[in-house]
């Protein structure tokens, strides 16, 4: 099934940032969003992960089907890489966490406590996550960041494997990782101030 | 022509202003006609003396106190299901009134209370009650203070409003159980057995409605403050989108 | 003045406190709805005017 | 459900804090009692219901602001929002996690703290029964104010405001039934309206946390 986004309007902090975004994620493809810092890319992948209201248009095929990676990856120091891992299996009732952990190379680290994981290793751990949750379509918020070269390979590995399986990607980043992808620059659906104003339209 | 469209803020602010000179006079006179004919005019009760002109403040703020409240909660309500701006402006623009009114009935009731029970303060369940709605109006007050995005805020403060009146009902019911107080009982009823005599009663009325108007008055305008502050943000923030796309336009 | 006896301390600070809290939150809105006002219509003219 | 139980558990364990310092607390407030009020025993006996469970609740407040803190700042929580959990279970699980870490404790050792305040001895059995039905409440009402000021900075204090007043229903209840246990009188009418306070608050809480949630995570 597809996850298709017809004339999306999304805002941050009650103002429409981007407007009339369209686009359509078929499975085995991935989509790659470009666009300078501030362009709302980020708020367009919580707005399609449910995390936040959309303000106009529709998202279809989305729901209870997203395994969302942002930022901050959600990791307890205080439990080793196999708890954390463990745990959001059994969250999502996904898959066994043995393939996640050799696809990121982590069976080294396997009973090393997250609080004890370099930065790049963190982020490694956290991307790992995705895998165990069995769900199709990824949501990627510059799932690179603090990634060696040889990291960022094993990810596109990851994300080739999981588009290979009939699964979806959709990603925001800066660097170019070697997918087979569309690119979706948001830069162009940036919201006018006569379009939609939000939350504070009925004041104006 | 339906009641809804004065949600919208503007057609609510033109509204506003032809009302308010109304409610002001209407707040004023009834306010000095009342309290000046309870003060000067009326006989001293038998039993409580002269504090009996107490009541002309105590029972109009306290009744206040509580509508203030149940405004609040109706504006919530309004805010939850239909989400107009105007009603989540009102709320806000009414808890600080309410506020205020809580604080005059309290002290008015523990200045009442001193000669009357001999303490300034006694934990009878009416008192206690108002206390503890004075608490509820401070958490929501700081609620809305301290969130920085205005529909959040509202949408968070209208919960708190809601989740707030359960406990504050329970916990009127828990503070009778605790205590059951020496409070006289209702000033005014239907019944008219139970009432205070009637030289007292038309002042009172009258010191009533001024309340109501004074309420009114204030909470109206302050809903317009609010809307203006909203007003002002917005014009900002358009004003700043439109500089930035100018100023890229130029650069490109 | 009328007579208040022995309760005219309890009468007097009653009403002295209510009309301070009355007239505080009056002035206080008013001072404020002022404010915001002016401000308002500010930033209106600077937006007519540019826009 | 079991899963994220077993996780904050496993948490409050290894990272220590959560155990042990509501009932350091716990000791200490009641220590403090007889400094402030002096040491004559009658007098502590007559206050001790009372004291216990206030140092019980203001025990249970200390640790709220961790409550959705902490997984709100790692990004758990939009992890979590985005799982197959709903929200409201995700926030009673970790009520109850809070309860067990913090509320079952204070439980357990306030008889011991109960010897110190010279508690009578008819009060104990009213004390531990009233604590274990009212303090799953007091953190689910935590929980809900948690998830209220989740997104502010410095929100510790903002959260005590907005809980405390929430929590006077139960603490009445509660304490009067320790009370009234204390004194030899009767306890089943507060306990059973203790106990329906309870009730409604762990049926119905969750919804509200779980909206207001919603809404800071937007």
């Amino acid at each position: 099934m597809d996850v298709t986004v017809t004339d999306l309007t999304v805002a941050r902090g009650g103002l429409a940032i981007l407007a009339g975004v369209n686009f359509t994620l078929s499975p085995g493809a991935a989509l790659v969003l470009r666009g300078p810092n501030g362009s709302g890319k980020t708020t367009l992948l919580r707005t399609v992960a449910g995390l936040q209201p959309l303000m106009a248009g529709e998202i279809s095929g989305a729901e209870d089907r997203i395994a969302y990676a942002a930022h901050a990856d959600g990791l307890k120091a205080a439990l080793s890489v196999t708890e954390n891992l463990g745990f959001w299996a059994s969250v999502f009732a996904g898959p066994s966490i043995d393939a996640a952990l050799d696809a990121f190379d982590l069976r080294a680290l396997a009973s090393r406590r997250a609080g004890h994981l370099s930065a790049g290793q963190k982020r490694r751990l956290g991307l790992a996550r995705l895998m165990v949750t069995g769900r199709p379509v990824w949501v990627l918020d510059e799932p690179t960041v603090s990634l060696d070269a040889a990291s960022v390979a094993m990810f596109a590995t990851a994300v080739r494997a999981h588009l290979a399986a009939g699964g979806m990607a959709l990603i925001a980043t800066h660097i170019d990782l070697g997918l087979e992808a569309d690119v979706l620059d948001v830069t162009p659906f940036r919201a006018l101030a006569m379009d939609v104003q939000g939350a504070d339209e009925a004041f104006l | 022509m339906s009641l809804w469209e004065y949600a919208n803020p503007v057609k609510f602010l033109r509204l506003s202003e032809r009302v308010l000179p109304w409610l002001w006079g209407g707040a004023a006179i009834c306010l000095v006609v009342g309290l000046v004919w309870g003060f000067f005019f009326t006989p001293d009760d038998f039993r409580q003396g002269s504090t009996v002109k107490i009541i002309y403040l105590h029972v109009p703020s306290a009744l206040m106190a509580i509508n203030a409240w149940f405004m609040m909660l109706v504006a919530s309500l309004i805010w939850i299901i239909r989400r107009h701006h105007v009603s989540a402006l009102a709320a806000r623009a009414a808890a600080p009134v309410g506020i205020v009114m809580t604080l005059i009935a309290l002290v008015t009731g523990a200045i009442w209370g001193q000669p009357m029970w001999g303490t300034w303060w006694a934990w009878d369940p009416r008192l206690t009650s108002f206390l503890i709605l004075f608490l509820f109006y401070l958490g929501y007050v700081a609620l809305w203070e301290a969130i920085e995005d205005p529909d959040s805020a509202a949408d968070l403060t209208a919960i708190l409003c809601l989740v707030g009146t359960v406990f504050a009902v329970l916990s009127r019911y828990a503070v009778n159980f605790w205590n059951q107080g020496l409070h006289q009982g209702a000033s005014l009823s239907l019944d008219k057995e139970e009432n205070v005599a009637d030289v007292f009663y038309f002042p009172l009325l009258v010191c009533i409605a001024g309340f109501v108007f004074l309420f009114l008055a204030l909470v109206l305008y302050r809903t317009g403050t609010e809307i203006r502050v909203r007003r002002t943000r917005a014009l900002i923030a358009r004003e700043t989108r439109t500089t930035d796309l100018h100023a890229e336009a130029r650069d490109a | 003045m009328p007579d208040l006896g022995k309760y005219a301390d309890a009468v007097l600070s009653a009403y002295a406190a209510s009309l301070v809290l009355l007239v505080g939150i009056v002035a206080l809105s008013l001072w404020r709805g002022r404010r915001v006002r002016a401000e308002m219509q500010d930033v209106e003219r600077r937006s007519k005017r540019d826009g | 459900m079991r899963a994220l139980l077993l996780r904050d558990l496993q948490l409050a364990l290894r990272a220590g804090g959560g155990f042990g310092l509501g009932l350091a607390f716990f000791l200490i407030v009641v220590v403090l009692v007889p400094f402030s009020v002096g040491p004559a025993a009658a007098l502590l006996a007559r206050i001790a219901p009372g004291v216990l469970w206030l140092g019980a609740l203001l025990a249970c407040l200390l640790s709220l602001d961790r409550l959705l803190a902490v997984d709100w700042e790692d990004g758990a929580l939009d992890l979590l929002a985005t799982s197959p959990l709903p929200l409201e279970g995700v926030v009673a699980i970790k009520a109850v996690a809070h309860w067990i870490t913090t509320g079952l404790p204070l439980v357990l050792v306030a008889p011991v703290l109960g010897v110190l305040l010279n508690l009578p001895v008819a009060g104990y059995g009213p004390l531990v029964v009233s604590l274990a039905l009212g303090t799953p409440a007091l953190s689910m009402i935590g929980a809900f104010g948690a998830a209220l000021t989740v997104g502010i900075k410095r929100g510790g204090l903002l959260l005590s405001l907005l809980v405390l007043p929430l929590y006077v229903p139960t603490l009445i209840f509660g304490a009067e039934a320790a009370r009234r246990g204390a004194e030899g009188l009767e306890t089943g009418t507060p306990l059973l309206l203790l106990a329906g306070i309870t009730g409604c608050v762990l049926a119905l809480m969750p919804f509200a946390a779980a909206a207001v949630l919603r809404v800071n995570l937007r």
